[in-house]
């Protein structure tokens, strides 16, 4: 049978075990006079038998069909040529491989020759699987039984039911550290690789950033620069437009929102707002690019000129196309409904009694705002607001939409810079070599990127904690 | 003091007038900034459904067809490969030249190029497919996509510049006048942009393959992390005991939530694809990749949710003698689950859009199939528009705007789904 | 739910053996009535008359007439939602922040109406201030919890002027000794009583004329209550206070007149001897004694 | 019917005990009333296991005076009576002792009864102390039941009467003393008749402070060192 | 020192009224204290004026006991006390009847001065009078100054010193009876020294009384209704 | 803080002239003390006995002894802060849910020690129910409140024993008449003392033998109050009740005896009538006549 169809089997055992052993405790009860006597619920008798079933039973059906492929494996090396068992590992997997293709039916690498092999591996495979069915349904008939006569009047089902429930959310919950492990192993190879082609010293202080396509190995580090200080510098230009947009606007329509707005205007006006935050970033970037970028284009060139007119000494202003402003302005008009509407909340959660407190005194709205709320809401505020920060840094999207390539190390606003996070992408789209400098590059920047949020939100987890502690 | 003591509220009254005035400038920053996110929105939407709305549409061309045997180079019509080979350009093109009345080798190319013969052919072949008995031998009428430059130029007839205009020489731009003014050129909606995969020609590509790898992705995400968030959340909240490991849990999945979404895609290719050596392009690994990037979104608001469950209800129960597993699955779940649910409809709604760690699962490759299942080669809406986004071709151009309506119009759906699922459950008692 | 069992009882008591529907209820609602007892002052410091109080439709005070006398405490008593808390935050237009609420009435602070929609709310509540529930310091400091009103009315010319007022009021509030050390540490790290006569000092801070109480102990336990109490009773020597409480013991300690609220009316006004030993209408008798319900 | 509305407490603890408290001082007043009633008929009878009946009693009336000032206590502490719960928990204190001073006195008549049944002959006044005798129970009696229904009027009348007993108190005072002077060898034996009048004059006295303090517990007006008319003229004025 | 803690309370206010209760309570004795010292004097004298005065000041002391009691009445209403205060509470207010009553006897010696005084001659039993209105008087002052310090022991000691004044009053009152029995003309007036012997004895039991509630007071014990033995016997078991 | 000048007046009433520090104070709590009055009893349902609880370092309670009678109402009553919620959280190991929280010393139900790690806290709080300070309605149907721990203990086998046990709880919380007609409708609907009423009858509705109450009634008004009050009298016929109130007039009103907490030690025990009329320890006697602080 299939392994979708053995899985099914399984499921029909565990309902049998679960519906027996319920009905088995529930008779139980009914001698004993009632199921007060019991010392679980029947439910949980029925679990437990269950949780007895499945989990052997899944785990063998597991192991098993992880394993018996290697096995199957391992036994037909022996019935191939010696000549080819002979051959190096690599090559050897290869080979096999084809065999199993031949064996699936599929011919691909003209091996032929093999087809008795192929037969052997289809007979292997048809053994397996049957010994594998005939397995299982002992296993399900065993475990369900043993299950079934488990349930006994004091039988702590109900604790072992719950153990194996609270051992299944630790497991869930450890899963955040997995990632983040994962996360620095990703990058930590391929970085440390990186970083024995590129001194580190190189890459932090380099100014100058042309990472050259090279598509053979022995060309790397040849030639090509990879200094990253262009980067950093074009990451925080634009993060800083964005933030100089975001943060007041945003704190101001939260206040504005939760303070003075009647709540119909506030019904209103919030999901519109929020809305902002949900459209996706390609949108943001194609809507910088495409409309953002030209209209700031022309709009300046027309202040040039203007400006020029007016007999000012300035000549017509150099706009590139891609400007880090255009950019900057988008993101930081995505951002406002991530500062106001967690600012929002954080303002919503200061206690009335506060307020009215405030007012109590004779306070205008403005002063019980300026004195009384925003500094209890401040940490929360922060939060927010670095958040918000550490989301500029790592957007993607519309900065590989709306900014160039180009490399440059410059704070003005109008010229075209480009970003860490676009690097990335431009280094690893497309198929290049694995292990050329050029993609470990963007591993590099990615372990910085990853180490400058992580201090980021190190710092906003802690000035948060900070003031709390304070006020609360 | 001063010589002469001021009574309390004289002093009050000193200062009011500047009091007042104060308040009033302040709540005038308040309205100005929500004026400025309100117009944001309003310019975004005006734009961008402006540009999208024409992505929907397309000019056609009605074209009587002479389906015979010798041009379409059959010889059996029950031979189905037969059928998939003829030569549906050859009677396109022949249909063109009549149609307006073209002579000369270099009238009959001005022609031609004002029709996309190709995919007019593979409307034919449809038709074929599904009856050629009748349909050979016979003529039909067929409406043919033109060229994506005609469809451009007509698109923007009004505008200042005549864009696009100068791609026609005279004889092209006269027929294209008189085909429009005798109603044989119309501008109708194109249902292949629904249903038909990616295609290199920008009239013929469609959203079907995206839309569907977005679908895909998003099952896989929602499965592995709403039951996996939710029970990290309960773990965290309601289980764990407060240590070391416990803070390490939680310090972790506060990061998480605010790491850029392109480092996600850096582990999902080193773990996933280089590691595991999982498919590439497939909305599985893309599933896998994005449910790491939301599972600290649904975590965080799922333990936000059960926080926000009364702790005298848990009292309540504990106090009735429930045990911990009892207090959680029939108290502090139901309670919390509308929070947990619109936590996660936002985090996969962010799924949906999110296109950066896909980039780097390579979920952009051109993949003109539409999947049928989780573990074929896919893109995602995000990726569609990035991808057409870059395309030189304005026709492709075009196709993202309204490719970011129907993004849009799917983000909207899930976010009345939370507000819906919100006042479903959240019983107000 | 608990007002119609009330009500029941207290119709019982009104006309004694005959039963009482929630019609007759109604009706006497409707209803123009009379306040036993004495409701008015010769030295008034606030006078209400004919206050009418709505939430929307719904009507929370009916007719209410009363004087609060200089340097007095009275207390307002009365089953749960009987209206105290609304009426008490009519004196400072504290009920101006719930839109629903619409007040009629005139209320005066000696001789100027504080209803009237010009009058300024900033100036009025300087001169009527209010202590709450739940003691609501800022997540300040001490020195700036108390300082707070003083600054934002400009009450203090110098720093010095400033201390001063703080100093001051804490003395008043009976919280110098204990905090003297320590006035730059939080407010909001004190104990619950200290936070309660914290809010007090920071009332007392702006020289109100008037301050309102609202259940200011029933957060607190027994002993901060004493000692909210025996503050309530020095401040009575310089503050004319209106204390809500749902503590008749509370009311009967530390008022100088009370009255008890029934229904958004206002049943009675007396002096506290008087009304906790033998007060004039059989509804007051019936809640004091515990016979409602 | 209970204008007091002692019943009507939402606790039914309070309710049964202040009618606990009630019925006690009634209890206290029935047994006290027995007394007099006793006491006299034995000076009037020379019946002097009457008159060690009534002197038996007094422990118990003693007993009940104490426990009923310690239930008066206890409701105080546990129950924090105001408005007519306190005016009937104080005046029911200080009506008790004024019970247990009539049954004092009622001893006092029964040991004179004891003493005059020592000698032989009936000693002058037999008459008169028989006639107060009865006027003091009748008094005593319309006191219980003005408590037992808080009825002001019949305790105004109380007072009233009293003003009466204490005239014709007098008058048998004077007349005993003008025997006394015309035969002097039975002015050892008058003296106990004096005696048992006075007490008679005291019991009529304690009726009236208990009535004093029914009309407090009723009304709330203390009406202690007032005459029957100013009395009636101040309950008028309420 | 004052071992009540009376102005220990947090509240002021609570710490005066009870303060003013106990200063008002040891002013009314004051008062009846003097209308003792008085009326014995007035009776010993003859001193028609003092007596006057004595019979003037009843109305003060009957004033005096209705504030009292009120304020009694209101620390309950207001304050609900407990234990000690509410022993106070409650000891003050059955001993301001006490203290009129003793009030009202001094006054009754009055009458009998200016009764005496309007005949000529000094009636016999005078200096028994004399000598048991200065033992009552004593007591009275001891019982005064055992509640101003809450002095168990001289609450007992004024009880047992009440047993000995009853005694010599038996043998005042069977010297006058033997002396009316001589003298039959004089019986009129002698009675009026019974009287007045008789209202120097109740005094005497009006300070036990107010011993006992001292001891209730200060103990939590109620030790009515014992003799003087028991008493003690009682407060030693504690 | 409030702590610090309880004890300090405490102290002076303990060693009256003698200035008393924070050291002896100290020293005093090291000490071995003794309780007065009257901990012990015959028919006592639960024992508990050398009672210490530490909240990480800080110790909570030292070692207390106290027995209570089976049907008794057992009053505790304290100064904030001195252990009287802790002390009656041991008692069906509600500590538990506290990580930091140690318990030492015996709790015995009837013969059973409950502080015994292996003991199954399930059953336990079966047979000990509590009531919380505020009512904690389930968010689901009155007749799901309290039809919630007989279906998680399984007392109900079929549908038609459940609706009994739900009525006779509501009979017995006295709440039946008030909710017949709406048994469907939400718990949370209620006024606070139905809801807490329905708390009780929750409780009850598992038919435990001792019901813990810590502080029932301080979130209601003085008639809810009441009418709890008086639900607990006649509960007191079947079941054993141990309440923690700072209303010591509460304490006086319910209880058969009361327990008298102080800085964690059990300094009196004695009837209820005793202590409020005549303690024996002087701490017992400053407390409920209000001389702390
Ligand atoms: N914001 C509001 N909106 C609508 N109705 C209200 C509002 N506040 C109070 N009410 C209603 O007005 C009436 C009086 O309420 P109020 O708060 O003044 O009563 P209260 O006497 O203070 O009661 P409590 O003792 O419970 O504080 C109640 O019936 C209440 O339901
Ligand atoms: N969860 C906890 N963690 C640490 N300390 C605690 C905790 N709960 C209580 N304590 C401490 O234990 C002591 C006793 O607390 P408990 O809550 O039992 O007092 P209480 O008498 O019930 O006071 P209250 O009357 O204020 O409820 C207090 O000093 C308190 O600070
Ligand atoms: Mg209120
Ligand atoms: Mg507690
Ligand atoms: O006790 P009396 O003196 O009033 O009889």
């Amino acid at each position: 049978m299939s392994v979708s169809s053995l899985f099914v089997l399984i499921i029909l055992g565990v309902v049998a075990a679960f519906y027996f052993s319920r009905t088995r405790s529930l008779n139980l009860a009914r001698g004993l006079g009632g199921i007060k006597n019991l010392h679980s619920l029947p439910v949980y008798y029925g679990i437990q038998a269950a949780l007895w079933c499945a989990l052997p039973c899944i785990l063998l059906l597991c192991v098993w069909t992880i394993f018996d492929d290697a096995i199957i494996r391992s036994m037909v090396v022996q019935y191939l040529p010696a000549e080819q068992q002979n051959l190096p590992k690599a090559e050897q997997a290869l080979l096999l491989s084809s065999i199993e293709n031949l064996a699936n039916g599929v011919n691909l690498s003209n091996a032929g020759q093999f087809q008795d092999i192929a037969d052997r591996i289809n007979s292997l495979r048809s053994i397996s699987n049957m010994a594998l069915t005939v397995l299982l349904f002992c296993a399900i008939i065993a475990t369900g039984a043993w299950g079934w006569f488990k349930v006994k009047p004091q039988y702590r089902a109900r604790n072992g039911v719950e153990r194996v429930f609270m051992l299944s959310l630790l497991g869930c919950s450890t899963l955040a550290i997995f990632t983040t492990v994962g996360i620095v192993f990703s990058v930590l190879f391929e970085s440390i690789r990186f970083f024995n082609i590129v001194p580190v010293h190189e890459f932090v202080l380099g100014t100058q950033w042309s990472p050259q396509l090279s598509i053979r190995e022995d060309q790397v580090g040849s030639s090509g620069a990879f200094g990253a200080v262009p980067l950093f510098t074009g990451t925080l230009l634009i993060s800083t437009i964005a933030m100089i947009v975001a943060v007041p606007t945003g704190l101001m329509t939260a206040i504005y929102l939760s303070e003075y707005a009647s709540s119909r205007v506030r019904l209103v006006v919030k999901p519109l707002l929020e809305i902002l935050a949900g459209i996706p970033t390609v949108v943001y970037g194609f809507f910088a690019a495409l409309t953002i970028a030209p209209m700031i284009k022309s709009g300046l060139h027309g202040l040039g000129f203007d400006l020029a007119f007016l007999g000012v000494s300035f000549g017509p202003l150099e706009v590139s196309g891609e400007s880090a402003l255009a950019a900057g302005l988008v993101m930081g008009v995505m951002i406002i409904p991530f500062v106001s509407s967690l600012s929002d909340d954080v303002i919503n959660a200061v206690p009335q009694s506060l307020r009215d407190g405030a007012y109590g005194l004779g306070s205008t709205q403005s002063e019980t705002m300026k004195n009384v709320i925003f500094p209890a809401a401040l940490p929360g505020i922060v939060g927010a607001i670095l958040l918000a920060v550490s989301r500029a840094i790592g957007e993607t999207m519309i900065v590989v939409m709306a900014v160039g390539t180009a490399a440059r190390l410059t704070f003005n606003p109008l010229e075209s810079v480009t970003t860490v996070t676009v690097q990335m992408t431009t280094l690893l789209i497309g198929d290049h070599e694995f292990d050329s400098a050029k993609t470990l590059a963007a591993f590099a920047l990615g372990l910085v990127l990853f180490i400058i949020t992580l201090g980021l939100n190190f710092f906003a987890l802690r000035i948060v904690k900070k003031y709390r502690e304070q006020y609360d | 003091m001063t010589d002469k003591p001021l009574k309390t509220i004289d002093r009050v009254n000193r200062t009011l007038g500047k009091r007042h005035r104060a308040e009033k400038r302040f709540r005038l920053y308040g309205m100005l900034s929500i004026g400025f996110g309100l117009l944001c929105v309003l310019f975004l939407f005006t734009n961008i459904i402006g540009k999208g709305l024409n992505g929907f549409t397309y000019h056609f061309l009605e074209l009587q067809v002479e389906l015979d045997r010798e041009t379409l180079e059959i010889t059996d019509i029950t031979n189905e490969n037969q059928i998939l080979a003829a030569n549906y350009s050859g009677v396109v093109k022949r249909s063109v030249y009549e149609f307006f009345e073209a002579q000369g080798r270099k009238n009959k190319a001005s022609a031609r190029k004002l029709i996309a013969t190709e995919g007019t052919g593979y409307i034919l072949q449809g038709r074929l497919k599904e009856n050629a008995e009748d349909l050979v031998d016979t003529q039909t009428t067929v409406w043919a996509l033109v060229d994506d430059k005609v469809d451009f130029y007509l698109k923007r007839l009004g505008d200042p510049g005549e864009p696009g205009k100068h791609e026609f020489n005279e004889q092209q731009l006269q027929w294209i006048h008189e085909a429009v003014e005798a109603g044989k050129l119309k501008r109708k909606i194109n249902w292949a942009f629904f249903n038909a995969g990616d295609s290199a020609h920008s009239e013929e590509a469609g959203i079907r393959g995206a839309v569907m790898g977005s679908f895909y992705l998003l099952l896989v995400t929602f499965c592995l992390s709403f039951p996996i968030g939710v029970s990290a959340a309960i773990y965290l909240e309601e289980y764990a005991p407060k240590n070391k490991w416990t803070d390490l849990i939680e310090v972790n999945i506060n990061n998480l939530a605010a790491v850029p979404s392109i480092i996600f895609g850096l582990l999902g290719l080193a773990i996933f694809l280089a590691f595991f050596g999982l498919p590439r392009s497939t909305p599985l690994v893309g599933g896998f990749v994005l449910s790491l990037m939301t599972l600290p979104t649904i975590i965080i608001s799922s333990r936000a949710a059960i926080k926000a469950v009364p702790p005298s209800i848990r009292q309540a129960a504990y106090g009735l003698g429930a045990s911990k597993m009892q207090v959680t699955l029939h108290h502090v779940l139901p309670l919390a689950m509308p929070g947990m649910l619109t936590g996660t409809i936002i985090g996969l709604a962010q799924a949906l859009g999110e296109s950066a760690p896909l980039l780097m699962i390579g979920m952009a490759a051109f993949i003109p199939e539409i999947p049928a299942g989780v573990t074929d080669p896919a893109t995602a809406l995000p990726m569609q528009i990035f991808q057409w986004f870059r395309n030189a071709d304005a026709g492709f151009n075009e196709k993202a705007s309204a490719a970011i309506l129907i993004l849009l119009v799917f983000l909207i759906i899930m976010n009345a789904l939370a507000v819906w699922a919100r006042r479903r459950l959240e019983r107000r008692w | 739910m608990n007002t119609n069992v009330m009500t029941e009882t207290a119709g019982d008591i009104v006309a004694e053996n005959k039963p009482v529907t929630a019609d007759t209820i109604a009706e006497q609602n409707a209803d123009a009535y009379e306040t036993v007892g004495n409701a008015f002052c010769d030295q008034a410091k606030m006078s209400m008359r004919n206050v009418n109080v709505f939430y929307d439709e719904k009507q929370a005070i009916y007719d209410v007439n009363l004087d609060i006398g200089t340097n007095e405490v009275v207390a307002m008593i009365g089953p749960s939602g009987c209206g105290k808390s609304t009426f008490l935050r009519c004196l400072n237009r504290m009920n101006d922040t719930i839109d629903i609420c619409r007040v009629e009435g005139q209320f005066y602070l000696e001789d100027q109406d504080i209803n009237d929609k010009k009058m300024d709310v900033v100036p009025l509540r300087a001169r009527v201030g209010m202590v709450f529930q739940k003691p609501n310091p800022f997540p300040k400091s001490i020195y700036d919890n108390v300082a707070y009103g003083p600054r934002i009315h400009g009450l203090a010319d110098r720093r010095s002027d400033l201390d001063e007022i703080v100093e001051n009021s804490l003395q008043k509030a009976g919280l110098w000794a204990e905090v003297k050390d320590r006035l730059h540490q939080p407010g909001t790290g004190l104990s619950g009583g200290q936070q309660q006569r914290l809010c007090i000092a920071r009332t007392i801070a702006v020289s109100p004329e008037v301050i309102l109480m609202d259940e200011p102990c029933s957060a607190l336990d027994p002993i901060a209550t004493a000692k909210i109490e025996e503050l309530i009773d020095e401040l009575s020597q310089n503050y004319t206070i209106a204390i809500v409480t749902h503590s008749m013991q509370q009311a009967a300690r530390v008022s100088h007149r009370t009255a008890y609220f029934h229904l958004g009316k206002l049943i009675e006004v007396n002096e506290t001897e008087k009304v906790f030993t033998n007060p004039d209408h059989e509804l007051t008798e019936a809640y004091i004694t515990g016979r409602f319900g | 019917m209970d204008k007091l509305n002692i019943d009507r407490h939402i606790s039914q603890q309070y309710n049964s005990a202040l009618d606990d408290l009630k019925k006690e001082f009634l209890e206290m007043g029935g047994v006290v009333e027995k007394q007099i009633i006793d006491a006299v008929q034995s000076v009037a009878e020379a019946d002097v296991d009457t008159a060690q009946k009534v002197l038996t009693t007094e422990q118990d009336v003693d007993a009940r005076e104490m426990a009923i000032d310690d239930l008066c206590t206890q409701i105080i502490a546990r129950r924090q009576p105001t408005a007519s719960d306190l005016r009937l928990v104080m005046s029911v204190s200080k009506s008790t002792r004024d019970l247990e001073r009539i049954g004092d006195e009622a001893s006092k008549i029964a040991k004179m009864a004891i003493a005059i049944s020592e000698s032989d002959d009936v000693p002058h006044g037999f008459s008169e102390l028989r006639n107060l005798g009865r006027q003091v129970h009748d008094v005593v009696d319309m006191t219980l039941t003005a408590f037992a229904r808080y009825d002001v009027d019949l305790a105004v009348e109380v007072v009233s009467k009293d003003k009466v007993i204490d005239r014709e108190y007098d008058t048998a005072m004077r007349e005993l003393i003008t025997y006394m002077m015309e035969d002097p060898r039975n002015i050892s034996r008058s003296m106990n008749v004096i005696w048992a009048l006075r007490a008679l004059e005291r019991i009529g006295d304690h009726a009236s402070n208990i009535s004093e303090q029914i009309i407090y517990l009723v009304k709330g007006l203390d009406v202690r060192h007032q005459s029957a008319d100013e009395m009636v003229q101040q309950l008028n004025q309420e």
